[in-house]
């Protein structure tokens, strides 16, 4: 039997033009609607189905069952395309966050080009997170709520070994600074 | 190296030395971990002079990358020196954790890239209707206000039908008949205010004046009266002829 | 149970931008599909729920379930206080209704906006009575009971005639009548 509060939250969920949070959900269910108790029910109850409620950053959304990918696919266009320096810099300001563009650079080994980070502003995924309180004060870069919905991440813990990589150290704030220092002053004996 | 020429030819595909050298540390097939640096050191040295002796254009980034890895390989062969700061051995696993990061997050990119991803692996609603919150005005009046624009209304439109429908003038003809009659009783001189109807309307009172005036001169041509004025403005007497 | 036919058809509709004929659905769930026999089964799987599919001259969508329509649009009230036109021109019609529009601008004196019954009906005070039988069949309006019971009148007997106007005064104060009136009209216009 499917509840009052289940229909009202799946309407919602199903008319809203973007992700909602809990209390935007409960604002427009209606006053004494148990949104989190309704939302674990549709989860149950869509589970079988072609399309799921799903949450990703704390907000909910319906989505296809990714096992259908094949019958949608054909008369979509290919999401963004992403250069292999784009998806290095997204995957390290994911795995970091907040990171400078320097701390970026530094992984990298490389200079990033101006647009890098610039595209993946515009998709949408990355934006500014204040600025490091360091000499030079700079810009830090997160990621954001559309990030994890575009990637069906329910939050960053949920980000491909995530835990692994920072049980090894290799998460831990850059500083290679000294590597940096060591490798010009090697040049200038050279 | 099989590795070797294709290396040499695509120098300029590299992303700088470290994506290089991660390159070179994966043709090891080890796990990063248990990299050898000093292997590692000299592929690294020998692509460099193979490039060298091909002439390529090699970026100024990996030739300050060799020199500092030859630096690093003596450093590693000769016996530790325990003045030399910093140690050796920890610049190479320095190297080590730099080239296991990148890897990482290589592999972390590509992770990502291979998830279900809206608009490709899953797909949100076509065309949701949205959440609307519509805002409607509470009209708000009250019955005095209405009584009172009523009010205002029927004020407005009273003196306008007043005015149109009871304008006080008095036409030529009445003026004629008038003056005709009331001659019959004047047989002296008089004065043509006389003749004017008594009313305290001073509109009323120039429309009969006029309307008179034009009736006597009327009459005057048709032989009927006799008019006399003193001097201009003075008062016009009339009396029958 | 559902089946895979049913899920595909769900998530093709869910997913598409405008509603689809049997024939697309057809052609983006795949071949072998009976699209016929999957619809009927949504259709009485998701009877229930909160949403729908529904066709509609021949082509199928979902829609949120009717009687949770007022989820959806949620109205917020704000108060607004009538404008001069607007009560001037409401007084006209509860006096002299049925009347035309033509009929309230002779009896104002002043042309009214096109907006101004429009509110009127917006409030729910006025309601078109049909159409005068003259050249040119003009709309008629009149009050309604929402009128009534708004001013607390158990009919429009109970309005004060004009006498009862002009015993309470409210037809003395003719020059700042007119006064306003020419106020009134200019912002009319504009």
């Amino acid at each position: 039997m499917i509840g009052q509060d289940e229909r009202a939250v799946e309407a919602v969920l199903f008319a809203a033009e973007q992700p909602l949070t809990l209390a935007e959900i409960g604002a427009a269910a209606g006053e004494g609607v148990d949104v989190a108790a309704a939302l674990a029910a549709l989860v149950q109850s869509y589970a079988p189905r072609g399309i799921h409620p799903v949450e990703r950053g704390g907000r909910w959304h319906f989505e296809t069952a990714p096992d259908l990918a094949h019958i949608l696919r054909r008369t979509r266009e290919e999401p963004r395309k992403l250069s292999r320096a784009g998806i290095e810099t997204l995957a390290i300001i994911a795995y970091h966050e907040p990171v400078s563009r320097a701390e970026i650079e530094a992984i990298r080994g490389v200079q990033i080009s101006k647009g890098t980070i610039d595209v993946l502003m515009e998709a949408g995924w990355v934006r500014p997170a204040g600025r490091r309180e360091v000499p030079g004060r700079p810009l830090i870069y997160a990621t954001t709520a559309g990030f994890l919905s575009h990637f069906g991440l329910g939050s960053r813990r949920d980000l491909p070994g995530i835990d692994d990589l920072r049980a090894a150290g290799l998460l831990d704030p850059v500083d290679d600074m000294l590597f940096n220092v060591e490798v010009e002053s090697a040049g200038d004996e050279a | 190296m099989d590795a070797e020429d294709t290396l040499t030819i695509d120098i300029d595909g590299w992303e700088g030395p470290l994506d290089l050298l991660l390159t070179l540390a994966r043709s090891q097939k080890v796990d990063l971990r248990e990299l050898s640096i000093l292997a590692l050191v000299e592929q690294y040295l020998a692509f460099i002079t193979d490039a060298r002796a091909l002439k390529l254009e090699i970026a100024a980034d990996y030739l300050v990358m060799a020199a500092w890895l030859a630096y690093l390989k003596s450093g590693l062969l000769l016996p530790r020196d325990p003045e030399v700061e910093p140690d050796p051995a920890e610049l190479a696993l320095r190297l080590q954790l730099r080239l296991q990061r990148l890897d990482a997050m290589r592999e972390a990119g590509a992770r990502l890239m291979a998830r279900d991803r809206i608009g490709r692996d899953v797909f949100l609603r076509g065309a949701p209707e949205g959440l609307r919150v519509i805002r409607k005005p509470a009209w708000q009046a009250e019955l005095y206000d209405l009584i009172a624009a009523y009010g205002a209304v029927t004020a407005r439109n009273v003196p306008v039908m007043h005015v149109v429908s009871r304008r006080p003038v008095m036409t030529l003809e009445a003026a004629l008949q008038r003056v005709e009659a009331m001659l019959g009783h004047a047989l002296d001189w008089t004065a043509l205010e006389r003749f004017l109807p008594a009313t305290a309307d001073p509109s009323l009172t120039r429309s009969s004046r006029a309307s008179s005036f034009l009736a006597m001169l009327e009459l005057a041509k048709q032989g009927r009266v006799e008019l006399r004025q003193d001097a201009a403005f003075a008062t016009l007497w009339v009396r029958a002829a």
